[in-house]
């Protein structure tokens, strides 16, 4: 009788190990994933990070508070003024320095701009992802409007350093509201092209659909946070558990869907997209007069104690832990960075299902690598 | 010798009376073969050049892109600078592999394509060799270009080309069934194999327009199978650069991987070109009948030009499909031809078999 | 009913890959929705009609470090050093010089402004820090160049004095 | 629940924990033999069912080496640290948390690899960013690199 067991005496079942990355293109960095397959099938991940990590934890432990913001841009490079204004945040808590309502409104845009932005670039890498190239161009090019914008008011496109401890870098520009306004009234009718072009295409939806499922238990185990986590109905947005800056002045929903697999993680960040419109229309024309920046000494000293900050980065929750001991130096910084928690989700998302499925999941996970490696 | 634009068979019944008066007839078969064989070799180089600078400028402007622009007014000299590119680079010899095999692969699939060229009419009198069997012949032929496809992967002793290599032959295999069919729907309808006889009888309509809902059904059919023949479009798996990097090929480098590229553009040629010559009306002008003013018209465009028109059309239809829509997995794939395409494809044929029974075709 | 659900199936999906292949071919007819830039021809602005657009950076843009000197080759910084204690990165290097100056007072001067063009992450901890504003960005971002020491440059330039008025 | 019943309930599980409160959050301290079922407890516990561990951070208080974890419930929004601490500076062990919170099980690699803090019952104990072959665990006060690391 032929049996499981005797089928293949003789032959020895090796694990066919396939090695994505560290150089691969759907890895979006130096991120290396070692799969087993069985034909097409994945039957483990094990995912290798470290390829870019910068020792930033260690680095903050030599510089002053204001000298580390800049490193903060270089965690997660797409959603960086967001980790800017969550070490601000931190230091002002610490420093118990409450900053004025027009910094708020602004930190507030800024955030949200870096958002959609963010989400821009994961909607055109997540179709290249799948194979539709032209996604690529179209999110770029609606994503250069927001690059002019920040580097009209910052100075800077990707990395910006715009927040400093206790305010802005500088004021906002002249032409700032102007422009944010022309982006949105340009974006909201560009966005349903996206949607003909992706969303609606029964290629991507067949390729999405039901696939990389992960529940809500394991989401809030794993701590899958960002759309990742609210596409598996764990509500976990920052913004509406601990409102910061000016999000409490500002009405909107959090998206949240149940299915828990790549396309409703897809769907949460198309949501998401239109809702930063909102929260930047309902705040763009209410920007109050007032300082761009609180006076602030001239060597920051936080009080001897343990701050944490959280703020919902693009892809997650993005954290900050500051001991100070009461020098000018922080005694130990750590950032939560969402990636790191969402990647350490992969096998469990991944596992039995096809190459071209991992490669949809990490697309919908959206992964930057110098966020995991730090 | 006579020369006309619009009717090649005097030119080249002329040509090879010339060839047998002045020498023996195995020499005059020779030289035949030999300017045949020199004509077709030009031809291939200029529309895979051509192609491959179209395809550029297609992508390129759907993206909102202006595409190559450097080399040459309109960047037209930027496939040529590539094609030397590709002749300098070095040819990486790779450890482990299958020496023999690697370096025959790429030979292969150039060849698969060079013989499927040869049967396809150009013009009125324009083709190589007309055989009665004709389709049959460009549909066995073009397949042979998986072989090619398999040994590269498999010998380049490379994970991600062994795995590109296996889709594709699973693809392949597939696909050559609804492509078989729904020519065969055709063939039905014009009741020849042969590729003079197939145009002569679109003289008065193209049997796209002529064939009512079956023929339809299976121009698009053959549209989506052929693009999946091809590796194209969203039927890339085995190529797949998002996953597989480059899939069969990951390992070629300058002129053998530049075989590889070519092929692929030419067996996209080829597939359109008989989609233009069987659903189209191949070199025939558009006629409308009743219009013998507007079908005087079309009459004066060379033949030539009609053909080349229709099979760019039909590439264009190729590369929108390419660069619009996002690739399929390998299980969608076999759905697609299994439970959908082929199906459809074998209730086409029964239909198509029907009209031309009762004669309810115009 | 299974046989509706196919067909309704095959015509649905044909539907959706239409309206994407709408969308782009939409943007092949419309060549004038082109975005790209031609980056060498538009630093010139409209030239041989390839760019339409000359190319200017925003004033706020930070590119390269600089020091702004007078007609009368007269710089503002008096080398505090406060910009070389703010930089994380020790991009900046002031080196200063004792002078006397014209009431006898012996002063600090600077020698050398010496700024690593390779080091520099652009934060501008720097300008902002400065109490005289004697430092700022220019736009300038082509930084490429063949040899890695020309990226250290020498702001102030040779022979160059502190302004007047500027403590 | 506020603070002052989850102390109490700290405080039940187990008796001698040292707690303080904050500025910011409930912060307590418990001996290391005692954090796994401390931790265990407060996951399961109806009333306070701390199932996000949303921060683990390695520490280095220069006489000891440890471990905070930061949690939150996703049903009450209450929040706790947990402080761990071992003076072992040569061999330090602690036991893991991973089979209640799955995300830890990436994080302790990262302490391992920064702190070289030992975690009992990890499933695979290894280094997640640094070469397996790095000596020295560079989060460490006492970590010195005269090569890599510039003082000014």
């Amino acid at each position: 009788m032929i049996t499981e067991e005797n089928i293949n005496v003789g032959i020895k079942e090796e694990e066919f190990i396939l090695n994505m990355g560290p150089q691969h293109p759907s890895t979006h960095g130096v991120l290396r994933l070692v799969c087993s397959i069985k034909g097409e099938i994945v039957k483990n991940i094990e995912p290798h990070c470290g390829y870019i990590h910068r020792g930033i934890e260690k680095m903050t432990e030599k510089l002053t508070y204001p000298q580390i913001v800049h490193l903060t841009d270089r965690l997660d490079y797409l959603s960086a003024l967001i980790n800017n204004e969550a070490y601000c945040l931190c230091v002002e808590k610490a420093l118990e320095i409450e900053v004025s309502d027009r910094i708020k409104y602004i930190r507030t845009i800024m955030s949200e701009l870096t958002r959609i932005a963010s989400h821009q670039l994961w909607w055109c890498s997540f179709g290249m992802d799948l194979g539709g190239l032209t996604c690529f161009f179209y999110g770029l090019r609606d994503r250069e409007k927001i690059l002019d914008i920040f580097e009209e008011t910052c100075g800077s496109r990707l990395i910006i350093s715009y927040n400093t401890p206790g305010g802005l870098m500088a004021d906002i520009h002249p032409n700032f509201q102007k422009k944010v306004k022309e982006f949105i009234k340009y974006f909201r009718k560009t966005l349903p092209e996206y949607d003909q072009l992706l969303t609606g295409n029964v290629i991507m939806q067949e390729r999405c659909k039901g696939v990389g499922y992960i529940s809500k238990e394991d989401a809030i185990s794993y701590g899958v946070t960002g759309p990742s986590g609210r596409g598996s109905c764990f509500s976990c947005d920052v913004r509406k558990k601990e409102p910061y800056s000016a999000y409490k002045f500002v009405n909107f929903n959090e998206v949240l869907r149940c299915e828990g697999d790549t396309f409703a993680r897809y769907m949460v960040r198309m949501d998401e997209m239109r809702e930063s419109m909102n929260i930047i229309e309902q705040l763009i024309d209410n920007i109050p007069e007032g300082p761009y920046a609180e006076k602030m000494k001239g060597v920051i000293k936080l009080p001897e104690g343990e701050y944490y900050q959280r703020v919902e980065a693009a892809r997650g929750e993005f954290g900050v832990y500051i001991v100070s001991k009461g020098e000018k130096n922080p005694y130990r910084v750590k950032f939560r960075s969402p990636n790191f928690s969402n990647l350490s989700a992969l096998n469990t998302m991944a596992k039995n299902q096809k190459i071209a499925d991992l490669i949809a999941i990490g697309g919908s996970l959206d992964y930057v690598i110098p966020d995991i490696d730090r | 010798m006579e020369f006309s634009i619009y009717d090649f068979t005097s030119f080249t019944k002329s040509l090879d009376k010339l060839l047998n008066e002045n020498m023996s007839s195995f020499w005059a078969t020779s030289i035949e073969m030999l300017l045949i064989g020199v004509g077709i070799l030009a031809f291939y180089a200029l529309v895979g050049l051509f192609l491959v600078y179209a395809e550029r400028k297609v992508c390129a402007f759907i993206q909102n892109r202006v595409g190559p622009n450097r080399v040459g007014p309109y960047g037209i000299i930027q496939t040529i600078a590539d094609l030397f590119k590709l002749l300098m680079k070095e040819l990486i010899p790779i450890k482990n592999a299958d020496k023999l095999l690697f370096n025959i692969a790429p030979f292969i699939v150039i060849i698969a394509s060079f013989l499927a060229i040869a049967a396809i009419p150009f013009a009125k009198g324009l083709h190589a060799i007309d055989f009665n069997i004709g389709i049959f012949y460009v549909i066995a032929v073009s397949s042979m270009g998986v072989i090619g496809v398999l040994l590269a992967g498999w010998s380049s002793n490379n994970k991600y080309s062994l795995i590109g290599a296996m889709r594709s032959g699973a693809q392949i295999v597939s696909y050559e069934l609804s492509v078989g069919l729904s020519l065969i729907t055709m063939v039905i309808f014009a009741g020849s194999m042969q590729f003079s006889v197939i145009v002569e009888a679109q003289r008065d309509g193209w049997f796209l327009f002529r064939g009512h809902i079956p023929a339809i059904i299976a121009f698009v059919v053959y549209l989506i199978a052929c693009t999946a023949e091809t590796n194209r479009g969203p039927f890339d798996l085995a190529e797949a650069e998002s996953e597989l990097t480059a899939g069969y090929h990951v390992e070629y480098s300058g002129i053998k991987f530049a075989f590889f590229f070519l092929a692929e553009y030419m067996n996209m040629f080829i597939v359109a070109s008989i989609a233009a010559t069987v659903f189209l009306g191949g070199w025939m002008p558009l006629h409308v009948g009743g219009f013998s003013g507007f079908n005087h018209v079309m009459d004066f465009i060379p033949p030539f030009f009609w053909y080349i028109g229709k099979t760019f059309f039909i590439i264009f239809i190729m590369m929108l499909f390419k660069w619009t829509f996002p690739r399929l997995r390998i299980d969608q794939l076999l759905t697609l031809e299994w439970k959908y395409l082929l199906p459809i494809n074998l209730v086409n044929v029964v239909l198509m078999a029907l009209i031309v029974l009762n004669g309810w075709h115009f | 009913m299974g046989l509706i659900k196919y067909i309704s199936g095959i015509f649905k999906g044909v539907w959706s890959l239409l309206q994407g292949m709408a969308v782009t071919s939409s943007y092949f007819v419309r060549p004038w929705t082109i975005v790209t830039q031609q980056y060498p021809e538009n630093r010139k602005g409209n030239k041989r009609g390839r760019s339409k657009k000359k190319l200017e950076m925003f004033e706020r843009f930070r590119g390269e470090l600089v020091m702004p000197h007078s007609e009368n080759n007269e710089h503002k910084c008096s080398a505090c050093g406060i910009c070389e204690m703010n930089c994380p990165n020790g991009t900046i290097e002031v080196i200063s010089k004792m002078e006397v100056n014209e009431e006898g007072k012996k002063k600090r001067a600077l020698d050398k402004y010496v700024y690593h063009l390779g080091m520099c992450t652009f934060c501008g901890l720097c300008v902002k820090a400065c109490p005289s504003g004697a430092i700022c960005f220019s736009q300038n971002f082509e930084h490429a160049v063949f040899n890695r020491a020309k990226l250290n440059k020498i702001l102030n330039n040779e022979g160059s004095k502190l302004l007047k008025g500027v403590e | 629940m506020d603070n002052a019943g989850l102390k109490e309930k700290v405080l039940q599980i187990v008796p001698g924990a040292e707690i303080i409160e904050d500025k910011q959050y409930l912060t307590v301290t418990v001996a290391p033999n005692k954090l796994h079922t401390l931790a265990e407890k407060l996951k399961e516990d109806a009333e306070t069912l701390f199932d996000y561990l949303f921060c683990l951070t390695g520490m280095d208080w220069t006489d000891s080496l440890g471990v905070v974890y930061h949690l939150t419930s996703t049903k009450y929004n209450h929040y706790i640290v947990l402080k761990v601490k071992t003076t072992n500076r040569t061999a330090p062990v602690l036991d893991s948390v991973c089979d209640i919170w799955k995300t830890a099980e990436f994080h302790e690699r990262e302490v391992y690899d920064f702190f070289g803090i030992d975690f009992k019952n990890h499933p695979d104990m290894r280094r997640i960013f640094l070469d397996d072959s790095w000596e020295g665990y560079p989060l460490r006060k006492d970590y010195v690199d005269e090569v890599n690391i510039i003082e000014r």
